[in-house]
């Protein structure tokens, strides 16, 4: 299976920096997207995976009884999702706002002469 | 003999999402497709849902099932509704097939607002007169 | 004041079930947290009355399931075989059905329902616009809705 | 959007989605769960309110503005974050009551942590949509 | 040593941004609150300097959990170093924003997310958890983006989505960099990879992972060839902003670099080799740049950039008198480059525009503002014995001792262009005549001379208490090496920080 | 065959074959409402798919997770809908 | 001595706040400053002329090795009376020369910087201490030469002055640093007694290049002279003090002062006579073409800067004398005519010599104080000049380097021009008949006209008594450069010989010369102008200015794209680099578990959804393909037991989609920009980037995991935080830091987005 996890990281960083590297900013959150995601993976690959053991002690033990999913990247994870949420979250509507300065998606459009400068 | 129960319910439940797949995939026009997915996964997960209710002894489960089935039937008929509703306000085509539209010119598309019967039937005479005039 | 009570004994029921800890303190928990978040949506609802519908609910849910796993097997059974017997359309259908409740678990029921599906209801409620996948005769059709469905519903919720 | 039967589903489904983000919230410690799944659950539970209500009318529904919750999250969960210090112990130790209650189980600044991240996901993400939506319209 | 004392820089601005953020709206005590807070954690961060330079490490087990298992703050003496001239920026930028932020600004949030990002900025360098790294540089990547967008014009928006394409791009590096890490050690604490990374017998598995984190540090220090978000986006919020963030967010980037390179990834010659080659560029780069733009931030910016590469090239060479040069250096650029930017801000309030073209007559106008620039102008170029001048000292002997005679000859054609200018914009802002209007071009006005006798001097104290604290640090400069070996030693020898985090027993 | 045995080689396989079909619909579209059903679909399919991996692996805590998809996925459903109703002519 | 040092730096710092009281006359006050210094210094010269050399020690920062080292020996001491004295005067004088100036104070102020400096420069022992007051001598140069700042030529010769001076000093700092660093101190003294170490080690020759390279642009040495011409922008007591007594001599006090370290060698002597012989000749020469009078004095200023390396450079005592003879011979006489020109000027608001004569009729002692000058730079008998001169041939001829003749001739050449040059300055426009434009000039205050009347007697008076100021400042400063501190007696009269008769001729060539030659401007000879250095170094000015545009525009395009494409490919390369160096990849089976057809197909449709998402045409079905993808990572998270994940991803990729959805609806079509040739480019670079990742992750891969804190987060989650679900106490608790700040990134980001769409500046709020 770590294989194929392999294969998808591959698949979404390249596709992610691919998009990046587009005129469109949708593309380009998109990309950011993308690139999160095969973060994602890349973290939670590295830190072993393990199937159908989540690391929740069962009741009335106090004590994980047999082997159980290492909790960290989980962790790790979680808080990188939230925090792309929030700069994602940001970055939708600052597209938005750029739609609105220039009426298109197109990053090309954005760019301010010099000598617009205060 | 809960082997047994286990093994019906998911049988029927993953045959009815297969059927559900399948239908999606070669149903002709998007009503439906539509029509045949929501309620057969719908049902097709409820059953495979129960069976998992009959696995695990614990009552919290079997509690946390019925929960997860009525969360399913709460919403899916909501969102099939929606997503019909503006399939046909967007024009989504229609199998050659269709026997009757009785919703036909009942949309004010302009404003996305549902006529009542005479004021569709006011519509549709000016559509005539404009036709013709045209 | 009937339905904001059931609403919330309704809650309380979900809050035990979500929780799956049946003892008192739970339920009262429950009880008090429902009450909160209806007391912080109140709005205002003729009160009704909701007695001696336990037997009504249960053969309604049985007829539904009869009729749902039947159509799903008619359903199914054209999806696999390569030619389709259906016959579709879009049905306006008269409701009896008047509040906002009633006409929303009648779509509900109607949409889980293999074969029909709701589009639309008219602004004015009187009328229901439903897609259905065989549809032989329209008039038969809505009678059978009548006489099945919208009945056996109304008599447990009226 | 003029739905009666969103309109109807959605008035049933807000409290039942808040009840549902409340348990998700409150059994985060010993489940799946959390602060920020229950918050975020909840904000969809008024995200969905407002599509069929309108904006105006959901804000009208909270008692405050879903930005007030975000400094409210925010000092609940500072606060239970920083509270040891007084005690002269590092930020973050956990400070629990000794005997379990009923329901919610062990009562500790862990469970005040949460419920800060509970209403500041709520406030965050209502802020951000409602903005957007208001935006939009 | 544990001592929970350490967190206060990060909690107070903490709660001050939540206080804000409740008296939403309320501009006047926004203002208060913000200077208030700034003073109070300036004085917090020279009491913990005290206590570090004349004391142990500190440390705070953040849960009462010792690391490596729990999250630990370290305060080292490089990092109260850098809280406390943090304190000095971020209380110098509270004052000038008071009168530079416009009220609208101020009325949608700018004081609570200055607050965030200063307490984003204490956090990433007192951490001693490299995830939790991490999270401190989204703290603060997310408050610059908000404070640079603050606003909304057309100039600001398109420098944020170019600085927030590229920083996240960077934080995508740092994480993957993060994630290899535990995937190789399963320990984030740094003291514990420390020893973890040198026990590790794929060495060049090591020397990949380090490089995810140069590229991702190397991104937000704006180094050559990563350096780009740097001149698109700092010439277009207000002054105030840019000071913050010309001051110290590139040196979070330098900090970290420092930290793990001295920390974590002792560099080897490749990668030696390799800051030099950026540092030489970076240096040139950021040269070039600055000699041709007539805009006065946009100089800056490019400045900012050649700055940079010195301190690269004292971490390339890696010795104790480059490195100590390197961190001089950081000491002198975090609190002249703060204050040039308020001096952009200021010259506009002055002349309503900050194009060299259109500037002019600053020194017949105002004598003494004019005098207290130069003072930091000249700091900023360099002429000894200000604080510009004593980093390059040792520079150039490292340079020499390690024979990189090409980064010392970048050094000097740097320093030469930083000069070169710096006096060119003296000469055209300060001496020249202002150019008639021509009728075309919008009519520049002093906005300066019609404000209050308060507002000017909320206006100029920063830039006096900058440039005192610069003259501080050039005539003085005993003290702030002894500061900078005391850090170099500290680098050179791990071991009474890992001591300090895992206990004498690790 | 045992009932493990059957859940994951019979049950499993079904149920992601069902998805790989969806999915096929999903890609193919033509329309946007198309690929809109199509995903709602399957988020469906995922409920059945997780209940049946918690059986598979005994582990009903997994089923937590079919409890949010079942609860909020029509959201996705109601956000296009609202998005097609009230979008411009060209995407 | 510091005090003494720094006095000037408390004057200037005093005047800030004092100066508006000083404008008039008061500011004759300020005359005390440098007339204490001269006194205090010169209460040294017994001392000094004894033999002993006074020392002073300040620490200031020993770490980095400068501490206030002060050393005062016959050379620093003919320096610090040169700088205090003719600073005495240049004040009076100035007091007059800027009466009424709005800047007064600003102007002494500068120029008590400049006086301290200098004397820094002169003093310290350190040699970083030193390199730190020499570039506060650029400085207060910078500002004197632009004090008239509303003048364009003013500013341009100022930066230029600074440019040359300033880009000379980091030079000269690195020279320093180095010679510091190879003889292990920064203390000339004791550099002078290892100096064996320092000129045999491989390094030697870039110390002298650095070192010469601070001081030929200090000292206006050719190629870098052109900026002192301009330097004349400055008012005229700074041009007589800064630019012709003092400031440009702080060059020939380095050599001076570091011969006894770095001199002697071939390396030393080559250069320095190459190049000050090279200056000295075109110095002259150009001067006499000048008609501007400062100009004129300029260039013969350069010519004697010349002069002064040469000697330097030769090395021999008799030079090494010769130099410190001329030092001051220079300074007495050029301070005078540039005073005098000064009045001129100030008077009849004309430097022109063409339109200037008779002059002697209205001033008389303006042309006494000229003439005499005039008589000292020709070198006749009697003046201090003379001595100079003689010294200088004694040392030409008696060298042991070949081409002797050749630098003899040089030297006469030299000195023919000059001679006329000092005439054209100090003669010129007092014979004659007066024009009548000039007739309504008078005599200034007695202020200006006074020092330089001083000046001048003085270069008679030591030129016709030169044993006291030849044994007990000049023998003293000989002794230093020499550091041979029993230098030989200084000699007026070498008796009828070769050296006689080369002065004789130089005299009387210099006076025919400037009896027949007509006044022409230097531009009329396109030779001189084809050699003018200052064009070139416009030119390659001009070149790096372009090639920067180029270099910063190419670089810094504006497109998003191309700035993410290089850091792409940079990471890249290094990554590229890294893995192929590497050890061969293995992969080991360790961790590889086992795959079942469901992870298969979730993989797989992720695969297609990513597929969709960037082939995509349309906006929306790439959002819809975002949001496939998300769900089946969803999936992935319940498959490998992270429940709390799959939640939260589930839950935020719908809230992203309703968001996205949001934004979307009003944004015209999706576009595709690119043609294929980029976007095969764009594929190459990222499929790479994502292959090495892969490579990358399969390497960490199969290093072993170590669990320890995973197992004490087991172990302690339920017994000590009280929770079952490891990950949420993770978050909550152990590390709950990392929690409380993500929220904070989102209060942040609720913030952005609220005031991003609600705020709205005013036009009055433009920045
Ligand atoms: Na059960
Ligand atoms: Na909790």
């Amino acid at each position: 299976m770590e294989i194929l996890l392999l294969i998808l990281i591959a698949l979404l960083y390249s596709t992610g920096i691919y998009m990046l590297l587009r005129r469109s900013m949708v593309k380009l959150l998109i990309g950011l997207g993308l690139l999160g995601n095969g973060v994602n993976i890349l973290i939670f690959l590295l830190g072993s995976i393990t199937k159908g053991k989540p690391p929740v002690i069962d009741d009335k033990a106090s004590l994980f009884r047999d082997i159980y999913a290492d909790p960290i990247p989980q962790a790790l994870i979680l808080t990188a999702i939230v925090i792309s949420f929030g700069l994602q979250a940001f970055a939708i509507v600052l597209l938005k706002r750029v739609y609105v300065l220039v009426n298109s998606d197109d990053l090309d459009d954005l760019n301010t002469p010099e000598e617009e400068d205060i | 003999m809960t082997d047994i129960t286990i093994m019906v319910l998911s049988t029927i439940g993953a045959l009815s999402i297969l059927f559900a797949a399948i239908g999606i995939l070669r149903m002709p026009d998007f009503y439906l497709r539509l029509s045949v997915t929501v309620k057969a996964a719908t049902l097709g997960s409820g059953l495979l849902l129960l069976s998992a209710a009959v696995f695990f002894p614990e009552a919290y489960v079997t509690t946390k099932v019925f929960a997860i089935i009525f969360f399913l039937v709460l919403t899916a008929p909501v969102a099939a509704h929606m997503i019909g509703r503006v399939a046909y306000l967007i024009n989504a085509r229609r199998w050659d097939g269709t026997v009757l539209d009785e919703l036909e010119g009942m949309y004010d598309k302009e404003n996305k607002v549902l006529l009542s019967d005479a004021e569709a039937a006011k519509t549709r005479e000016d559509k005539a007169a404009d036709d013709q005039a045209g | 004041m009937v339905k904001q009570f059931l609403m919330n004994l309704l809650l309380s029921f979900i809050w035990v079930a979500l929780t799956g800890a049946l003892y008192f303190s739970n339920f009262f928990f429950g009880f008090l947290l429902g009450f909160f978040l209806l007391w912080l949506m109140s709005r205002n609802e003729a009160d009704r009355r909701y007695y001696n519908r336990v037997p009504k609910i249960i053969s309604f849910v049985l007829f539904f399931i009869w009729e749902m796993l039947k159509a799903n097997i008619h359903v199914a059974y054209d999806v696999i075989t390569p030619k389709f017997f259906m016959k579709p359309g879009i049905v306006k259908y008269p409701l009896i059905a008047s509040s906002d409740f009633e006409i929303n678990i009648l779509a509900t029921v109607i949409s889980l329902t293999p074969g029909t599906l709701i589009l639309d209801i008219s602004d004015d409620k009187k009328a229901l616009y439903i897609h259905v996948m065989y549809l032989k005769d329209r008039e038969k059709f809505i009678q059978q809705i009548k006489n099945g469905l919208e009945r056996r519903l109304l008599e447990i919720i009226r | 959007m003029k739905s009666i039967i969103l309109k109807t589903a959605t008035e049933y489904l807000l409290p039942i989605l808040l009840l549902f983000s409340i348990f998700i919230l409150l059994r985060g410690h010993y489940y799946p769960g959390g602060g920020f799944v229950g918050g975020l659950i909840a904000s969809i539970a008024f995200v969905l309110h407002s599509f069929t209500h309108g904006v105006n009318s959901t804000l009208r529904l909270l008692p405050v503005h879903p930005s007030g919750l975000v400094p409210f999250g925010l000092v609940l969960s500072a606060t239970s974050m920083l509270l040891p210090l007084m005690a002269g112990k590092p930020a973050m130790t956990g400070l629990w009551i000794e005997e379990p209650i009923p329901v919610i189980g062990m009562i500790g600044s862990a469970l005040f942590f949460d419920i800060g991240v509970y209403f500041l996901v709520i406030g965050v993400v209502l802020t951000i949509l409602f903005s957007i939506f208001q935006y939009s319209e | 040593m544990i001592d929970n004392y350490l967190i206060l820089p990060v909690a107070i601005h903490l709660f001050a941004a939540i206080l804000l953020l409740f008296l939403w709206r309320r501009t006047v005590a926004h203002r208060i609150v913000s200077i208030a807070t700034s003073f109070i954690v300036m004085l917090l961060s020279i009491r913990l300097f005290s206590k570090v330079y004349n004391g142990n490490i500190l440390i705070m087990e953040a849960g009462s959990w010792k690391a490596p298992f729990g999250i630990v703050f370290v305060a080292d003496v490089f990092s109260c170093t850098l809280v406390l001239l943090t304190s000095f920026a971020a209380l110098a930028v509270s004052i000038f924003s008071s009168a530079g932020i416009s009220r609208s600004r101020i009325l949608y949030g700018y004081f609570p997310i200055f607050h965030f990002l200063v307490m984003g900025l204490n956090g990433a360098f007192l951490t001693g958890d490299i995830f939790n790294l991490y999270v401190w540089f989204e703290v603060i990547i997310i408050s610059s983006f908000v404070l640079m967008t603050l606003g909304g014009r057309k100039a600001q928006v398109e420098g944020a989505v170019k600085y927030m394409a590229m920083n996240i791009l960077a934080s995508t590096f740092f994480l993957t960099g993060i994630g290899i890490l535990y995937g190789i050690t399963g320990t984030l604490n740094m003291a514990d990879l420390s020893i973890k990374i040198a026990a590790l017998e794929n060495r060049n598995l090591v020397n990949i992972t380090a490089l995810f984190f140069i590229i991702g540090f190397g991104i937000k220090a704006a180094v050559f060839p990563l350096y780009f978000w740097l001149p698109s986006s700092y010439h277009t919020p207000p002054s105030a902003v840019v000071a913050t963030f010309g001051g110290l967010l590139t040196k979070v980037g330098i900090y970290a670099l420092f930290r793990i390179s001295t920390l974590i990834f002792v560099p080897d010659e490749f990668t030696k080799n390799l800051l030099l080659f950026i540092a030489v560029f970076t240096i040139l780069t950021g040269s070039f740049g600055a000699l041709i733009k007539r805009n006065i931030r946009r100089m800056f910016s490019y400045l900012i950039v050649c700055h940079i590469g010195f301190m690269i090239g004292g971490l390339a060479m890696f010795t104790g008198v480059a490195i100590t040069g390197a961190l001089i250096y950081l000491f002198h650029d975090i609190m002249v480059k703060t204050n040039m930017f308020l001096i952009a801000g200021l010259i506009r309030q002055l002349k309503g525009t900050m194009n060299m073209d259109k500037l002019g007559g600053l020194y017949t106008d105002y004598p003494k503002i004019s005098l207290l620039i130069a003072i930091v102008l000249f700091s900023l170029a360099g002429i000894p014995p200000l604080s510009g001048f004593w980093p390059k000292l040792y520079l150039f002997e490292a340079g020499f001792i390690n024979r990189q005679y090409i980064l010392i000859g970048a050094i000097i054609i740097g320093s030469f262009i930083t000069l070169y200018v710096i006096a060119k914009m003296w000469a055209d802002v300060f001496w020249k005549n202002p150019p008639e209007n021509d009728g075309r071009g919008e009519e520049l006005k002093d906005s300066f001379a019609t404000l209050s006798l308060s507002k000017k001097t909320m206006l100029v104290s920063p830039i006096v208490f900058l440039a005192a604290i610069s003259l501080y640090l050039g005539f003085c400069a005993q003290n702030i090496t002894e500061v900078a070996e005391r850090i170099t030693s500290e680098m050179l020898d791990t071991t009474p920080y890992i001591e300090a985090v895992l206990g004498k027993t690790y | 065959m045992s009932l493990s045995n059957y859940i994951d080689y019979v049950i499993l396989p079904i149920l992601a074959v069902s998805l790989l079909l969806v999915f096929i619909r999903l890609f193919k579209g033509p329309t946007t409402v198309d690929r809109v059903i199509a995903l709602d679909l399957l988020i469906t399919i995922g409920v059945g798919v997780i209940t049946v991996y918690s059986i598979s692996t005994r582990k009903p805590i997994l089923m937590d997770t079919g409890m949010i998809l079942a609860l909020i996925a029509f959201l996705g459903t109601i956000a296009f809908s609202y998005y097609l109703e009230r979008r411009r002519k060209n995407d | 001595m510091l005090t003494a040092v720094l006095a000037g730096f408390f004057v200037s710092i005093l005047l800030i706040p004092f100066g508006k009281y000083l404008k008039n006359r008061l500011s004759v006050l300020l005359v005390l400053l440098p007339a204490l210094l001269f006194g205090y210094f010169a209460g040294f010269i017994p001392a000094v002329s004894a033999g002993n050399p006074v020392y002073s020690h300040h620490a200031w920062v020993p770490s980095a090795g400068i501490n206030l080292d002060f050393h005062l020996d016959g050379l620093s001491l003919l320096f610090c009376l040169l700088i205090t004295g003719i600073g005495t005067l240049v004040y009076i004088y100035a007091v007059a020369y800027m009466k009424g100036h709005p800047y007064l104070d600003r102007f002494f102020a500068y120029l008590s910087i400049f006086m301290a400096a200098m004397l820094g420069v002169v003093l310290s022992d350190n040699v970083l201490l030193l390199f730190i007051f020499w570039e506060l001598t650029s400085i207060s140069s910078f500002f004197l030469i632009g004090f008239n700042n509303d003048n364009a030529d003013s500013r341009k010769s100022s930066i230029t002055a600074l440019a040359i001076t300033a880009g000379g000093g980091f030079l000269l700092m690195a020279g320093l640093i180095l010679a510091g660093y190879l003889s292990d101190t920064h203390s000339i003294r004791e550099m002078i007694l290892s100096n064996a170490i320092l000129k045999s080690h491989s390094l030697y020759g870039l110390v002298l290049l650095l070192v010469f390279a601070g001081a030929f642009t200090k000292s206006a040495q050719f190629p870098f002279h052109f900026w002192l011409p301009g330097a004349m922008k400055a008012p005229t007591p700074v041009s007589a003090y800064l630019h012709s007594a003092t400031m440009v001599k702080a060059g020939i006090y380095l050599l001076a002062r570091l011969f006894p370290v770095l001199g002697g060698t071939d390396y030393w002597t080559v250069p320095l006579v190459i190049i000050g012989g090279c200056t000295m000749l075109l110095g002259a020469i150009i001067s006499i073409f000048k008609k501007d009078l400062k100009e004129i004095l300029a260039y013969s200023t350069i010519s004697a800067l010349g002069v002064l390396v040469f000697l330097i450079g030769v090395g021999t005592e008799a030079a090494l004398t010769a130099a410190a003879v001329f030092i001051l011979v220079h300074a007495l006489y050029k301070a005078t005519l540039f005073l005098v020109t000064g009045i001129i000027d100030h008077e009849t608001q004309t430097r022109d010599i063409s339109q200037l004569s008779g002059l002697r009729k209205l001033m008389l002692p303006v042309a006494i104080a000229g003439a005499l000058a005039a008589l000292s730079s020709a070198g006749i008998p009697l003046t201090l000049g003379f001595i100079g001169k003689d010294l200088i041939y004694e040392a030409t001829l008696h060298t042991k380097l070949n081409f002797l003749f050749i630098l003899t001739a040089i030297a006469v050449i030299t000195n023919i021009f000059l001679v006329s040059a000092g005439f054209l300055a100090g003669i010129k426009p007092f014979t004659g008949s007066l024009p009548e434009r000039l007739s309504g000039v008078h005599l200034p205050h007695w202020f200006m006209w006074m020092p330089p009347l001083i000046l001048a007697f003085l270069g008679i008076l030591f030129g016709s008594f030169p044993g006291w100021v030849g044994t007990s400042v000049l023998q003293p400063a000989a002794a230093a450069i020499t550091n041979n501190t029993a230098g030989s007696p200084l000699k007026i009269w070498h008796g009828f010989n070769l050296v006689l008769l080369l002065s004789a001729v130089t005299i009387v060539s210099g006076t025919l010369l400037y009896l027949f030659k007509k006044t022409t401007a230097a531009s009329s000879y396109p030779l001189l102008s084809a050699i003018s250095a200052e064009k070139t170094f416009k030119r390659m000015g001009d070149y790096v200015k372009g090639f920067s545009t180029w270099y910063s525009n190419t670089m810094h395009n504006g497109f998003l794209r191309s700035y993410l494409l290089r850091i792409i490919i940079f990471a890249v390369l290094l990554l590229a680099y890294r893995v192929i160096n590497g050890e061969p990849l293995e992969i080991s089976l360790a961790r590889i578990s086992t795959i079942s057809i469901y992870e298969i197909v979730v993989a797989g449709i992720l695969i297609a959804a990513v597929y969709m998402t960037v082939t995509s045409t349309s906006r929306l079905t790439a959002v819809v393909g975002t949001s496939v993808i998300g769900y089946c990572i969803c999936l992935m998270f319940v498959f490998y037991s992270a429940p709390d994940l799959a939640m939260t991803q589930f839950t935020i990729d719908t809230l992203t989609l309703v968001l996205f959805v949001f934004v979307l609806f009003r944004l015209p079509p999706f576009l595709n920009f690119a043609n294929s040739k980029v976007r095969l480019r764009d594929g190459i670079v990222s499929t790479s980037f994502g292959v090495l990742i892969g490579i990358i992750a399969l390497q960490a891969l199969n290093e072993p995991i170590q669990t320890d804190i995973s197992k004490f987060y087991g172990e302690n989650a339920y017994t000590m935080a009280k929770g079952r679900n490891v990950v949420n106490v993770i978050l909550v608790d152990f590390r709950g830091m990392d929690t409380m700040f993500e929220i904070v990134v989102l209060s942040i980001a609720a913030l952005g987005v609220f005031s991003l769409i609600n705020l709205r500046l005013k036009s009055s709020e433009k920045e």
